[in-house]
């Protein structure tokens, strides 16, 4: 194709959007409510696995200390479990400060077992480096000297992985769903543009065009389309996903929680219902156009 | 230059609008197709730019062969030949400078031959101060002269006119006459059909007369012959 | 019957395609209006069933004032006035005999009734043997007559007729003529624009010239009077 | 208007949308789609609020006992917290069995108190008639004699009530864009169909039908598209719906909480989706019109 063909198809498809007005602002508004809907959910979604991933990084092995070690021995001991290879960092919790935890969660109640008198123990509190070796480092934590006891909720962790897996999931299930839905929505609201110009179609034809010839600007228009559509849906999520982003991050300074950082993400995700608006536009255009073209 | 041989055309709701076509026709002639509404003067012509595929029997148009050919091929024969449509077939989104424009663009001109090309048809039909218009802007006569300007702006080997006059008034139809008599003696080959008896009779060229799907009658110079 | 006093038509883009037009139609007269390509015939004929609507002048037809009237009014106008249109403007999804039952369903017209008159307007264009047929299996000039059949299916009071054998074979012409004129004897005013000068000049009634917007001849008996 | 003009105005929507067959087809399948969304979006919404009620219902006081109360003394607080107004029920939790749970959750430590060195307290377990009255049937219990303390949680039930509230306002919220987004996506799709028919529109009115003649059959195009593109989804969400509810709520026997009914429910969703498809269809129907009937 010579290269003033190509312009000519660039400039037919902007003229031909032009003056199908409101067929093209309907197409072009059919395409941004999809994408506002898929933008939205994505950015859910990916969050809610981002957060999700945050609390099984935030899963942890009590390691308790026998009563009668000395504070060489709980420094060594420290020492050990530091060098194991799955743990990231150890910190010690004494027994002082859990007793008020629980005096804060359970009433009163053991507030008389004020210092001496309380029953329970310091404890060394160990993160890993990957959240599947929490069993490992709590099995070998256990052999070590010094130690009582350890514990890491066996069922609660199984249990929340187990939840966030289920999670995680159900939200690549609808992510995958809804990209699907969108893409059908989009291609939909092309084809029905597209069987009403079905006579102009086959006026070109009889002029002698070439099915190539006829499906470029249609293809760009639909492109253009999927463009305009997914341009709304961009701002529209940029504008609301940094206030959010930072009002949610300095709420949860203290945690090991965040939302995903705009940064990539907003660029990720705006660059995704860029592609979904064009490619499936473009797409939809040639596909729907199949049947007319097939003399 | 067309050459059809026992050609068959029975549509798909039953009606064989050609009922066993055979006739040849010269590089350079121009043939005149008459008969009565529902004769099949279209479908026959329809035929020779493969609008209508026949349902039996042999096409042949210059080197192509509308039977065996490929669809591929359709928009290549298409370019050869120009057709002068019954109901204008205008693109109704595009200008009428843009309409003309369009067939040239197809076979890829470049743009500054295109403008001078096109203005120079519109002229020829009279219409070159609507060039900005739309189709619907337009009167039916003036409609049908833009179509008859967007067939010859290639100036094909064959011009196909479907009733180039009917909606033309005695004046006008004479002029649009008289410019295809003169692409016709510059050597492209003419068939058209027409209710326009006067001009048949008048204009004398070969005659094919249709009815019900057979050809009836083939003469050189003949008359229109179905005046009441 | 029809009254127009100075009317005036420009269209959006400029175009001025009734300038100044003053005629008075009694009923039961049958009017021709001739002129050339785009003179303004089928903007006079639409400015009378308000397709198009006047910029300036008055407009009478029957007891409807067509300047004043509310847009409510209109269909009732157009009931009254049948409708040729040189584009025949067919509903595509509808079969013929349903195009034509529209008309009659739009009054709300018993059933029974609807399928009696349907049927004997479309053996009086010659195309019973069409009534399942979709406008798209139509050849042009059965189109047209359905458009006809559709006109008068309802026994308007006046006839519009915007170059209604345009498409037709003489044969044909002659036929629609004559129920035209059958029609018009029972009381119906017509008014048809035409190019055809054979008709104009046989069937001699009154004819109005049309150019640029002006009428520039109104003979009662007279002469197409384009002949080239 | 006639009968007959309305079996008249019937049969031609029925006729319509048969002859228009792959545009009748683009548009059921849009509002299918739509619907679907729709309808898997609400059933969700409304059972996390289902299960959202069922945790606040959830809600408990504990009004311990003190030591010395004799087995009377405890059977007559009992009657006077079951005769309170807000009162539900009330259950017994012996300081044994507590403890059984601290240690069932916080290891061993706490095993060397059983029996007599027990810290523990009875207590009696309060569950309030509406959720929001456990603040008062707390405060009553305190002035009770044999009372030696009242807990429920009072940061744990706000923070869970505002969750729970949040959760439910931001359902909401889907739900209405949801529900909006919907509404625009078939009305949508209706006008484009619509747009690519004005000629027809156009030719009807030339040959004298009045707008409200012209606008039925359309009407119930419209209606008829929402309707047949509402039942796909019906029938899906039906045949999914009914083996989760009935799997999900055999695994929650125990517990509180159970999925929304099917015997309401669907119904009820299904004629929302019905409404919706049918309603925004022929409305759509008719807004799309306005433009080409204002002569
Ligand atoms: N697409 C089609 N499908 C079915 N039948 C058709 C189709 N086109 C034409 N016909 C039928 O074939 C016959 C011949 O039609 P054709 O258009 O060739 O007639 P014609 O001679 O051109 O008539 P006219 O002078 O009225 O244009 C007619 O009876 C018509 O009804
Ligand atoms: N809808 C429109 N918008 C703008 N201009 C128009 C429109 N319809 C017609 N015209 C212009 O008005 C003039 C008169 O048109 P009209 O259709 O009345 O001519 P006519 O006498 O019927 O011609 P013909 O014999 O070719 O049908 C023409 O120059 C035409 O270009
Ligand atoms: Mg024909
Ligand atoms: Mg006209």
């Amino acid at each position: 194709m010579k290269a003033r063909t190509m312009k000519r198809h660039l400039l037919d498809s902007f003229k031909s959007m032009k003056r199908n007005g409101w067929m093209t602002l309907a197409a072009v508004s059919a395409v941004t409510v999809t994408l506002l809907l898929v933008g939205i959910f994505l950015t859910l979604l990916l969050n809610m696995n981002k957060l999700a991933t945050d609390v099984e990084k935030d899963v942890r092995v009590n390691v308790y200390i026998e009563k009668v070690a000395t504070e060489d021995q709980k420094k060594a001991l420290k020492k050990v479990l530091e060098q194991m290879d799955e743990v990231d960092h150890v910190e010690l919790k004494t027994r002082d400060e859990e007793l008020d935890d629980l005096v804060g969660s359970y009433g009163s109640n053991f507030s008389m077992f004020q210092g001496d008198d309380n029953p329970l123990y310091d404890k060394y509190v160990v993160s890993a480096k990957e959240p599947t070796d929490t069993a490992k480092i709590a099995k070998e934590a256990e052999d070590l000297e010094n130690v009582t006891d350890v514990s890491y909720g066996k069922l609660t962790v199984d249990k929340l992985f187990k939840t966030l897996n289920t999670v995680r999931n159900i939200g690549l299930v609808i992510t995958i769903a809804l990209l699907l839905l969108a893409m059908f929505l989009i291609s939909n609201t092309i084809r029905i543009t597209i069987l009403s110009r079905s006579t102009e179609i086959e006026i070109m034809k009889l002029v002698g065009a070439t099915n190539g010839f006829i499906r470029w600007p249609f293809l760009l228009e639909g492109a253009w389309i999927g463009m305009f559509g997914a341009l709304i849906p961009i701002a529209i999520l940029t504008g609301v996903y940094l206030p959010i982003y930072s009002k949610f991050n300095s709420a949860l300074t203290t945690a090991s929680f965040s939302l995903l950082s705009p940064s990539p993400f907003l660029y990720q995700i705006g660059g995704v219902m860029l592609a979904i608006g064009m490619i499936i536009g473009a797409l939809g255009s040639i596909l729907s156009m199949r049947r007319f073209l097939k003399n | 230059m067309i050459e059809m041989l026992n050609v068959y055309k029975k549509y798909p709701n039953g009606i064989t609008a050609a009922n066993g076509l055979s006739v040849r026709i010269e590089q350079g002639e121009f043939v005149y197709v008459v008969g009565p509404s529902g004769a099949g003067k279209s479908t026959f012509i329809k035929m020779i730019y493969r609008e209508e595929r026949a349902s039996k029997g042999t096409i042949k148009v210059g080197d192509f062969d509308l039977i065996t050919m490929r669809d591929k091929q359709v928009p290549y024969l298409r370019r050869h030949v120009g057709v002068v449509f019954q109901d204008y077939k205008l693109l109704p989104r595009l200008t009428v400078y843009e309409n003309i424009a369009y067939a040239m663009e197809v076979v890829e001109k470049n743009p500054r031959m295109i403008k001078k090309r096109v203005l120079e048809v519109l002229d020829l039909v009279g219409l070159k101060h609507k060039v900005r218009m739309f189709p619907t802007e337009l009167s039916g006569g003036e409609q049908q002269r833009i179509s008859i300007a967007r067939a010859i702006v290639n100036m094909p080997r064959v011009l196909i006119a479907d009733e180039p006059t009917g909606n033309l008034d005695p004046d006008t139809s004479w002029e649009i006459m008289n410019i295809l008599d003169e692409i016709n003696r510059q050597g492209t080959t003419i068939v058209m059909a027409t209710h326009n008896s006067q001009i048949v009779n008048v204009m004398k060229h070969r005659v094919l007369a249709v009815e019900n799907g057979r050809i009836v009658r083939d003469e050189l110079g003949g008359d229109y012959g179905y005046e009441g």
